[in-house]
Parts: C-alpha cells; sequence; structure tokens
C-alpha cells in the first residue's frame, strides 16, 4: 500500500438513533503520497462530510457507522483522541473554505500562525513568530512584519486565504484537507490561490485532497479525481481520463450540465431529473440492504 | 466608527439627564400627599405652614420651581432633606459608598458564577448534563433578586440561622473608618477581620442580587459560547489539533465575551436598581433602603436627588460598557 | 415606443461613510460611477463584476430600491430616477426583482400562497380566496413546480425551489422588465441550469426584458444578448455577448476571462503568472 | 437533492402537532402552571374553603395541617389574625392574574405602537421615541414604580399604571430593534418591489415575524406584573385593604418571620411557580411559533 491516506468502505449516518439519514454509503478514496486528488459532488453528496471526517470535526449527531481511515498506514479512527490531535495540524492539515470566518476575528494574525507552531513544533515564541513571518512572505503577502500584527478584519478575503494557506503548510504535513478553499473567492483572486496552492505543494511535497463542487477547478489542479454522489462513489480515476472520458451517466451529465464560457449556450444539458432519481433510489436501495444486514 | 458613536452618547447624557429631572419633578408635583403637612405639629397655624412653603419653593408654579431646581442642582446643590433635615448632597453622599460596595460585591460574585457555569454548561454541550445545567440557570433568572433575597434571609437567616440578616456591620463593633468604602478601606489596610465581619453582612443581600445576574450571564454567555464553537475558526483550530478545553478558553471565550458584555453588561443597571429592595429586606444602609424612606416621607427633595443619582450611574455604566466592548473588540477599536 | 426599455444615462449612486466624529462632514463612498446602459425591449443585458463592483446596487437603482444620486433612469421613455416612493408604486406592476438570496427574500413566516399573490392583492387583482389559490397554483406550474406548494412554508423547499419561488413571485403581474440578481450563485450546477433554461423558457414565452446580474462569465453567455463588465462602479466594456467573449477590448474583461477555470485539462494554466491570456477560451471555441 | 425530486411532497403532520414538538417540555409545563393559575383564579370562591377576610383571632399562627399543632381546617395554618392562609393564597391569585392580563396587555399595547412607529418611519420619530427610552431607561425601575404608585395612591389601578408607566419600554425597544432587522432583510425589499406601501409591509410581512417574539414578551411581562405587584405591597402601597395580595401575605409574613416562617415562605412559593410558568410558557410558545427550523 503506497497511499499516504487510504479511506475504505466509509458509511456515515447523521441524526438521532431511529431518524438516522446516512450521508456516507461505503466511499472508498485513496490518495497518493504528493497528488493532488479531487473530491467533487454537489451539496449532500458528502464530499465534506469525508473531510470531515478524515479531521475527526464530524458534527456531534454524526456517526461513523462503519470503515476505516488509514492514514500512513494507521487507522485514524481507532487510534486515541490525544495520539489523534498530535497528526492534526502537524501531518494532516486542512485548508477551509471560507476565509472570512475562518481566522479568529480577535485575534492578530501572527499570533493564530504562532499558536499552530508553538503547540506543534514547540517553537518560543519570538522563534514562532519569526517562522510565522517568513511562512507569509511564502505565500507572497508583502510587508510580512506588518501584517503579522494586524487582525483580520484589517486585510482582503484573498489575503486571509493565504495566511489560511501558510497554517496548513506550516508543519509542513505529508496531507491537506482542502475544503472548497476557492469557492468564496472572486474568479481572478481564485487562480492565483490556486496557483499559490500548487507551487507550495510542490515545494513543500505535500498530497492534497482537493475537495469541490467545481469541474473547472478540479481539471486545473487535481491529477486524480473521484465523483461523489448520495455518499457513494460512482467515478473514480485520472482527471484528464474522467473529463475527456466520463464513464458514469452522472458524471457526464454534471458536464453537460456545466456552463462554459467557451460554448454558445445551447450546449448547456441539464441533468435529466429522472437520473438524479435513480441514483437517489439506488442508494435507499442500499440503505435497506444495510439495514437488513445484507452485503451490498 | 466607534468612537464617533461612543461621543454622540457622551453628547446625548445631559438631555437625559433633564428629561430625568423633568419627569421626577412634574411626577413629585402632582402627588396628592402634602410633605409639609407630615412635618408641622398638630395646631400649627396656616402661617406657619405658609412659610415652610415657602422655605421650601413650594408654594411657586411648578416649571418655575423646575428651573430654580434645575440651576441649583447645576452648582451642585440638591436642596435639603425634607424628612431628615440635612443637605440631600450629603446625605446622598455618605450612603452612596455602601450601595455602590454592595453592588460590586454582587457584580463580581455574578460574573463570576455566571462565567464558570456557561463554561462548564459549554463544555458539557449535547450530553444529558447540559439540560440540568439550563433548567437550574432558567430557574435562578425566573426569581428576581428581591425574592432570593427573602428566599435566603428564611433559609440562613431564620431556617438555619447561620448569617446576620440585618445592617451593613455588627452594631457592637465599634470601629473607626476614614472612608465610608468600609469593605474596600479595610480590605486595602489589610484589617481582614473588618472585612470578613462586613462580608458576613454583605454575602446575603450581594448573593441575592448576584444570583439572578448570574444566571443571566450564564445564560447569555453559554449561547454565545456555543454559537462562537460553531464558527468555522474554532471548528479550524480543532483541525490543527487544539483541545477542546484550550479552544473554549483562548478562541471562543474571547469571541463570546464581546456579545456577552454587549448585551449583559446593560444588565448591571438592573442589579443596581435591585439594590432597592434588597438593601430595604436586610435593612442595609444605602442609598436604595433611603430612597423607599423618602418616597414614603414624601420627601421631595431627596427623592429628586436620588433618582438623579442612579439616572447618573445609569448612563456611566451603559457609557463602562459600550466603551469595554469597543476595547474587546478589535473590529470596533480600529474601526 | 421607444425600442430600448431601459436606458440609464451618467447613472451615479453614492453613500455617506459613517464618520469617526459625529461633526466631520461624512465622506461619500461612490458605488456606481456614471453608468451608461441601454436595455432593448426584449433583451437580455448580463452585468458582470466581481465583488464590491456595484453590480447589486446598479441592479437595486434600476428597479428604484434606491434613489441615484445623479443621472438618469428612463423605463419605457419616461424618467423614473427622480420618482418618490407613492409615483412608483403604479410601474412596481411592470418593474420586477428576483433576489440572490430566495432565503432572505421570501418571508419565511408566510405560505407560499400568500407571498405569490401579495402583489396580485395589492393591485387589487384578486377575486376571493379561491381566485388566490388558483393564481397561486398557475404561478407555481408556470416555473414548474406541484402546485401542492401554495400551503409550504420557504424553509420546506429546497434551494433550488425557492429560487423558483422567487422567480414565480416576480412574474405575479406579467412585468415587462425584471432586474435579476446573483440569482444561481448559491445553487449547484444540475439544478442551476434547470433555472437558467427555465428563465430562457419565460424570456421568450413572455417577451421579458431582463437585467441578469452575476459574477460567472459562463452563466452570463448561457442567457444574454449582451454584457457589461463593471470594475469599481464603473462599466469598463460592454457589448454584444459573441464580441465580448471571441474578443475581449478591455484588459480587466481579459483578466475575468483568463480566470475562468474550464473543466478539460490544461498543463501551464497554473504556471501563467502573467496577465492573463485568452488563448484558452478561443482555443476551444470552434 | 435534486432541484425536482418530489421526494418533498409527502404527507405533512398538522401545523398544531409540529408546534407543540417545537415547543417541547417547556410549552407544557408553562402552560400547565398558568392554567392552573387561570383555574383557582376563577374559581376562587369555590376552591376556597373559607373566607380569606374572616379572623379568628382564638386560632391565630396556627402551622400547617400536616405539623404538630395543625388542624385540616385551614390546611395551610393561619396567619396573625387567624385568617385562612390557603384561603388568602387562592384568593390573591385572583388578583395577581387580573393585575398581569391588565397591565400586560397595556403595557404590550402601547410599547408595541411606540416601537412599531419608531422601527418603520426612522428619522425623527425614530430618534424621538429613541430619546424617550433613553430617558426611561435612565429611571431605577424598581424606584420608578414606587414612586409612581405613592403618587397615585393605594389600588388596583395604581399597580397597573406603575407597571404599564415602567414596562413599556421593554416591548417599544424589542419592537423597534427587530422591525428595523426585517425591514432590513430582502423579503422587505421585495415587499416594496411589489409596490406595497409602508403600512401594507408593516402589517402583512412584519407584523407575522413580530408575533412569536411578541406573544413571549407578553407572557414573560405578566411574570413581572405579579412581581411589581409584591415589590409595592412590600412597601405597602399596593391594593389597599384587607384585599389579600401575596405581596402583602409576605410582608405580614415578614414580621412573624421567626415565629411562623411558612406564612411568608407560602407566597413566596405561589410567586415564583407563577413567574416560572409565564417564563416557560413565554419560551415554550416563542419556539412553537416559529415554523422556521433553528439548529
Amino acid at each position: 500500500m503506497t497511499a499516504i491516506l487510504a479511506v475504505r468502505d466509509l458509511h456515515v449516518a447523521i441524526g438521532r438513533r431511529g431518524h438516522a439519514a446516512n450521508v456516507l454509503r461505503g466511499a472508498s478514496v485513496d490518495v497518493e503520497p504528493g497528488e493532488v486528488r479531487g473530491l467533487v459532488g454537489e451539496s449532500g453528496a458528502g464530499k465534506s462530510m469525508l473531510g470531515r471526517a478524515i479531521l475527526g470535526l464530524l458534527p456531534a449527531n454524526a456517526v461513523i457507522t462503519a470503515g476505516t481511515i488509514a492514514f500512513e498506514g494507521r487507522d485514524l479512527l481507532a487510534m486515541p483522541e490525544p495520539e489523534r490531535r498530535k497528526l492534526l495540524g502537524r501531518r494532516i492539515a486542512l485548508i477551509p473554505q471560507d476565509p472570512m470566518t475562518s481566522l479568529n476575528p480577535v485575534r492578530r494574525v501572527g499570533a493564530q500562525i504562532a499558536a499552530v507552531l508553538s503547540h506543534h513544533l514547540g517553537l518560543s515564541k519570538r522563534q514562532a513568530r519569526a517562522r510565522a513571518g517568513e511562512l507569509l512572505a511564502e505565500v507572497a503577502i508583502r510587508e510580512p512584519g506588518r501584517v503579522l500584527d494586524l487582525y483580520p478584519h484589517e486585510i482582503s478575503g484573498g489575503m486571509r486565504q493565504r495566511v489560511l494557506i501558510a497554517m496548513a503548510f506550516a508543519c509542513n504535513p505529508s496531507l491537506i484537507i482542502a475544503d472548497e478553499p476557492t469557492t468564496a473567492l472572486d474568479v481572478t483572486v481564485q487562480r492565483q490561490v490556486l496557483q499559490l496552492v500548487e507551487r507550495l505543494r510542490q515545494s513543500h511535497g505535500a498530497a492534497i485532497l482537493f475537495v469541490t463542487h467545481d469541474l473547472g477547478v478540479v481539471a486545473k489542479i487535481c491529477r486524480t479525481m473521484t465523483v461523489l454522489h448520495a455518499g457513494r462513489v460512482l467515478e473514480d480515476g485520472m482527471t484528464a481520463d474522467v473529463l475527456a472520458r466520463p464513464r458514469h451517466p452522472y458524471t457526464r451529465a454534471l458536464l453537460a450540465a456545466t456552463p462554459r464560457a467557451d460554448r454558445p449556450a445551447e450546449a448547456l444539458r441539464p441533468v435529466p431529473p429522472a437520473l438524479i432519481e435513480s441514483l437517489w433510489s439506488e442508494a435507499h436501495r442500499l440503505d435497506r440492504l444495510a439495514d437488513a444486514g445484507l452485503p451490498s | 466608527m466607534r468612537w464617533g458613536e461612543i461621543i454622540r452618547r457622551v453628547l446625548l447624557i445631559p438631555p437625559t439627564l433633564a428629561g430625568v429631572g423633568l419627569i421626577v419633578f412634574v411626577l413629585l408635583r402632582v402627588v396628592p400627599g402634602d410633605p409639609i403637612a407630615m412635618m408641622i405639629p398638630p395646631g400649627a397655624s396656616a402661617a406657619d405652614i405658609a412659610r415652610l412653603r415657602a422655605l421650601y419653593g413650594l408654594d411657586q408654579p411648578i416649571l418655575q420651581q423646575f428651573v430654580v431646581w434645575s440651576g441649583q442642582v447645576l452648582t451642585g446643590d440638591f436642596g435639603r432633606s425634607i424628612s431628615l433635615h440635612q443637605r440631600v448632597f450629603e446625605l446622598v453622599l455618605a450612603r452612596l459608598p455602601a450601595t455602590l460596595e454592595l453592588a460590586l460585591l454582587g457584580t463580581v460574585i455574578a460574573v463570576l458564577l455566571g462565567t464558570v457555569v456557561a463554561l462548564i454548561g459549554a463544555y458539557l454541550r449535547g450530553r444529558r448534563a447540559e439540560w440540568a445545567i439550563d433548567g437550574g440557570v432558567g430557574l435562578l433568572l425566573a426569581i428576581p433578586d428581591f425574592l432570593w433575597a427573602l428566599i435566603l434571609l428564611l433559609l440562613l437567616g431564620v431556617i438555619l440561622p447561620v448569617l446576620p440578616i440585618s445592617g451593613r456591620i455588627d452594631p457592637q463593633l465599634d470601629i473607626a473608618f476614614g472612608t465610608n468604602f468600609y469593605l474596600i478601606e479595610s480590605l486595602l489596610t489589610g484589617r481582614l477581620d473588618v472585612a470578613a465581619a462586613l462580608l458576613q453582612h454583605m454575602i446575603l443581600p450581594a448573593l441575592a442580587l448576584a444570583l439572578p445576574f448570574a444566571a443571566l450571564v450564564a445564560r447569555l454567555l453559554k449561547a454565545q459560547l456555543a454559537e462562537a464553537e460553531d464558527q468555522d475558526y474554532a471548528q479550524v483550530a480543532r483541525a490543527r489539533g487544539f483541545s477542546r478545553p484550550a479552544i473554549l478558553l483562548r478562541d471562543v471565550l474571547p469571541n463570546a465575551l464581546i456579545p456577552t458584555v454587549a448585551l449583559g453588561g446593560v444588565q448591571i443597571t438592573l442589579l443596581l436598581g435591585g439594590t432597592v429592595l434588597v438593601e430595604r429586606i436586610f435593612s442595609y444602609e444605602g442609598i436604595g433602603n433611603m430612597a423607599i424612606d423618602a418616597v414614603i416621607n414624601r420627601d421631595f427633595p431627596l427623592i429628586q436627588g436620588l433618582i438623579l443619582t442612579f439616572a447618573v450611574l445609569f448612563i456611566a455604566l451603559n457609557l463602562a460598557v459600550d466603551l469595554l466592548v469597543t476595547l474587546l473588540d478589535p473590529r470596533l477599536r480600529h474601526g | 415606443m421607444s425600442d430600448i426599455l431601459l436606458r440609464t444615462a451618467g447613472l451615479s449612486f453614492a453613500y455617506p461613510e459613517r464618520g469617526s466624529s459625529p461633526f466631520a462632514r461624512p465622506a461619500m463612498r461612490q458605488v456606481v460611477k456614471d453608468v451608461d446602459l441601454a436595455v432593448p425591449r426584449g433583451s437580455v443585458l448580463g452585468l458582470v463584476g466581481e465583488s464590491g463592483s456595484g453590480k447589486t446596487t446598479l441592479g437595486r437603482l434600476m428597479v428604484r430600491l434606491l434613489q441615484p444620486t445623479s443621472g438618469s433612469i428612463q423605463f419605457d421613455g419616461a424618467e423614473i430616477g427622480r420618482l418618490g416612493e407613492v409615483e412608483m408604486r403604479p410601474l412596481r406592476a411592470r418593474i420586477q426583482m428576483i433576489f440572490q438570496d430566495p432565503q432572505s427574500s421570501l418571508n419565511p413566516r408566510l405560505r407560499l400562497g400568500v407571498t405569490l399573490t401579495r402583489q396580485l392583492k395589492v393591485f387589487g387583482r384578486l377575486k376571493g380566496r379561491q381566485d388566490a389559490r388558483d393564481r397561486a397554483a398557475d404561478l407555481l406550474e408556470l416555473v414548474g413546480l406541484p402546485t401542492g406548494f401554495v400551503d409550504r412554508y420557504p424553509h420546506e423547499l429546497s434551494g433550488g425551489q425557492r429560487q423558483r419561488a422567487g422567480i414565480a413571485r416576480a412574474l405575479a403581474l406579467q412585468p415587462d422588465f425584471i432586474v435579476a440578481d446573483e440569482i444561481v450563485s448559491g445553487l449547484d450546477v444540475s439544478t442551476q441550469a434547470h433555472v437558467l433554461l427555465l428563465l430562457k423558457e419565460l424570456r421568450a414565452r413572455l417577451g421579458l426584458t431582463m437585467v441578469f446580474i452575476s459574477h460567472d462569465l459562463s452563466v452570463v453567455r448561457v442567457l444574454c444578448d449582451d454584457v457589461a463588465i463593471l470594475k469599481a462602479g464603473e462599466v469598463v466594456e460592454s457589448g454584444p455577448v459573441e464580441r465580448i467573449f471571441s474578443s475581449p477590448q478591455h484588459e480587466y474583461t481579459r483578466s475575468l476571462l483568463a480566470a475562468i477555470p474550464l473543466p478539460d485539462v490544461e498543463p501551464g494554466w497554473l504556471d501563467d503568472a502573467g496577465p492573463a491570456s485568452i488563448q484558452h477560451l478561443q482555443g476551444s471555441a470552434a | 437533492m435534486a432541484d425536482l425530486a418530489l421526494t418533498g411532497v409527502t404527507e405533512r403532520p398538522s401545523r398544531w402537532r409540529l408546534a407543540s414538538a417545537r415547543g417541547g417540555a417547556r410549552l407544557w409545563l408553562g402552560a400547565a402552571l398558568v392554567a392552573v393559575l387561570l383555574l383557582i383564579a376563577i374559581f376562587a370562591p369555590l376552591l376556597a374553603p373559607h373566607d380569606p377576610v374572616e379572623q379568628d383571632l382564638m386560632s391565630a399562627q396556627l402551622p400547617p395541617a400536616w405539623m404538630t399543632g395543625g388542624e385540616w381546617a385551614h390546611p395551610l395554618g393561619t396567619d396573625s389574625l387567624g385568617r385562612c392562609v390557603l384561603s388568602r393564597l387562592i384568593f390573591a391569585a385572583r388578583t395577581a392574574v387580573e393585575v398581569a392580563a391588565i397591565a400586560a396587555s397595556l403595557a404590550a399595547a402601547i410599547g408595541i405602537a411606540f416601537g412599531l412607529l419608531a422601527g418603520s418611519f426612522g428619522g425623527w420619530i425614530d430618534q424621538g421615541v429613541s430619546r424617550l427610552i433613553d430617558v426611561w431607561m435612565a429611571f431605577p425601575p424598581v424606584l420608578l414604580s414606587i414612586v409612581l404608585a405613592a403618587v397615585i395612591g393605594a389600588g388596583l389601578t395604581s399597580v397597573v399604571a406603575a407597571i404599564v408607566v415602567v414596562d413599556w419600554t421593554r416591548f417599544a425597544r424589542v419592537v423597534r430593534a427587530e422591525t428595523l432587522s426585517q425591514l432590513q432583510r430582502d423579503y422587505a425589499a421585495a415587499a416594496r418591489v411589489l409596490g406595497l406601501t409602508r403600512g401594507q409591509i408593516l402589517r402583512f410581512e412584519i407584523l407575522p415575524n413580530l408575533v412569536p417574539l411578541i406573544v413571549t414578551l407578553i407572557a414573560v411581562e405578566m411574570g413581572i406584573a405579579v412581581l411589581v405587584e409584591v415589590i409595592l405591597s412590600f412597601v405597602g402601597i399596593s391594593v389597599a385593604g384587607d384585599t389579600p395580595t401575596w405581596g402583602g401575605m409576605i410582608v405580614e409574613g415578614r414580621q412573624i418571620v421567626y415565629q411562623a416562617p411558612w406564612i411568608m415562605a407560602l407566597p413566596i412559593v405561589s410567586v415564583i411557580a407563577t413567574v416560572i410558568g409565564f417564563n416557560l410558557l413565554g419560551d415554550g410558545l416563542r419556539a412553537a411559533l416559529d415554523p422556521v427550523h433553528r439548529q
């Protein structure tokens, strides 16, 4: 097994016992060292839930009912909490979705970066601050020394996302979960941020699980991709292959429903409701099988 | 932007106080009971009554009385108390420290208690024990300070008489104080035995004031903690390997405090207002107790002086809360 | 009858920034600057810009939710830029808006039936309760929702369904002109395509004139005849959709187009740090 | 889920079932307490074993029946004038309900009117109302009610007036703030685009959204009104004479608290149960009346 992250047959249910709804229905995803894998799906597909399960951030009413999440060969789900916390932020990092809300508004930027560094690497206050400045320079923030002393509301959205990226790379993790990191940004800023992530990934040698709903973003930054719907993996492969020759009808339908700036309107084909319904009824059939204790 | 708001608030203080003064003044002038009638010995002549009226300025039209009174107030002269025959300003000044100390003690107890309960409640979120905390807080909150005073008096003063239930200090102790801030003075001068004696008397009324306010702090802060913990920055902090208690204290609490102070800080005025009855119940010699006597005795100048005193305190507290919120929140500080 | 249904000239909007002191004269913040646009009858104009470009403010000026600080807005040949709330009211039947977030633009405590027929009631076009239900059901049908939804509350609907309800409300009095503000930006791709095609169909069927506000050029291409690119409150470039997409003149338009990630693998897209090129668009356009 | 997936068109439970489920235990407990209070108030003459003002100095300060020396003729004992404590508690509930209902509705009516006016018109009207509220907020509320009651003189009217004059601001402040914030929402803008007048927007769009809030405030205010009556009794300026009130009973009980602590304890318990009942009912109703799911 060479994969740095191996999610196997993950089942997650949400809600109270008796009224629980499945959000992941046996999803399996591998991420190889140093690669960027896109995890694509629409809302309700379970893509964010999968990312959160890896980070141990599932909401309080969610339960993992089956499956394993192996990171560098060790099952994260079987690991005691303190041990897992040592990995988080250090070996596995997160680039969150919304730069406006993901920084603590009452703490200075520098203090927030330094906290990660001293927590995981045991740096002194002074060292942590110096390193935080270097990290800001690395994510192409001008005047890093000044920015360290600013509060999040004093810098732009794009800059905040750079700070969050700096924090993700701070301890040289081997895996980064990027949860829709550019969705909240304008297109021009999105491009710069994607370029930055790619550059840092190369220099730090991290693998990235890139969660997104945007096939365009996947096409630009991911080597491999996994298409998720109703908590199931529908298609998986090299991005170039999947986009050029989608095998699953859902992937094909998604591509046809994505408006393209380079094609006239007539090319747009909405996803047939019948297809979605058949996918959901298949998912619910699997749920019933699982409830009855039968193998799917 | 925020500082502009604060300047605006400061500018609004004088008209607000003038409004308070005017309302009290007019209100008291329509009182059917005649204060003079209560002062004079039986059998006084009509001339005597008229003389007394003129002495207190009660023979002039209301508006003129108000103008005269306002002018005097501006020079620091609140008139003379009809029932106590002393200058109102001095009476209030002598009693105010007792009330301030009591309110301060109550606030300290409430904030400490409320914060601890809120943090425990936030930590236990989603567990069964959270329910018990919410229920307890709801109960504390529903019962107002003066009922707590009566309950505490009943429980710890009568049924289990462990604490004194009357006065500010044991009348048998004859201790000289340089100021009227007995508790603060004794603490500062290191007379801890005296402070303990004072606290024995103050603890029940302070607790009565503190309990509902503590519940308020606990409820507000707990809700804000829960909300702040659901924010992305707190979730992201968990993904960076920080433990939940560390996140609660370092990331969540400072954020939750801002709205809590903004919403709850204003409510300290309720605690301060509560001293009126609580002091009465425990025969504590503060301005609240004095105010009730003044109403019963129809002592106009004293009532006016006391209500203005409360109004000044309330407005000052509101302003202090605004300043505190501004200081706590960098978005407002630099905005 | 002019051929241009809505025309703005020198349209500007500014609001006073709250100053640091109540004594200082507040500085004015220009949100929309000197905008000249014309929307021909029966056409759809796309207003495109990034956050802070003033596109939403411009849309709200056009439906006169805001009063312009200067400049004119002509609707069907008549100046409406200075009309007061009361004078504007008769025109409300003809000028409508669809809001970005149906979650907040549909009153959470009212059933859809009530929301959809509100305007009919206000303009006295209802004959009793049953008529209201019928008209609401017709409107739901028009936007492809089950007629049973008249009794639903907004929170009982999915995002796409809510946005359809928002469209239905705007269509109640058969307006001539509709401003649609980012109405598909919160939707999933599959839902978004349905809503876009619904609008396209309604436009053809009802002969609507529209201003379609979006940050997403790809979406604009699906629906619009003309595009105006906004930056910092100013129109930097405008023209027919095909012209703007094939030969953008302004630097900013070009960088916007170049930044769109098309769903094609394109090595080098991430390396290109300089001013963006548009080759990748034209390369596959054929 | 698909845009048009028909999964949503399933059978829905009735409005009432949903509402009571949202209200939860609070709603039921609060409603039960308030219902008991109302029943006691309505049927006071039937429930009370004695005339509440009938004195019997021969059997004064009897303890409750279950304590030594108590007798079942006076289940909760008698006060220092030998009046039946249970009967007085029952009749006092009547006074409490009266005061609460009248005072809370009047305060609500005045406060809501001012709040709506300020919140929807803005400008100098809002400035005026806001300054008025500022002045009111600078008064110590307890002291103001005492002064008011003293000015008007003892009696039910004076108690009601003291509550209304002091507490209208509670409604005004909240309604003003909520109206302002509702008007900021997109659906208020949508209503303007639809051509609704200011009055229509208020009536059709804003008011329905204020209902849960107002109902909650009224319920809580009724509890507060009961408390203010107690406060005024405490200072000796509440409903006059022999009329039994909880506040009056507490004051009387306090005189003999060492000899007969239950005389003070029982009305306190009644007041607390009433206040908690109203608070729970208010909380429960707010949740029940809000169809929007909150997580």
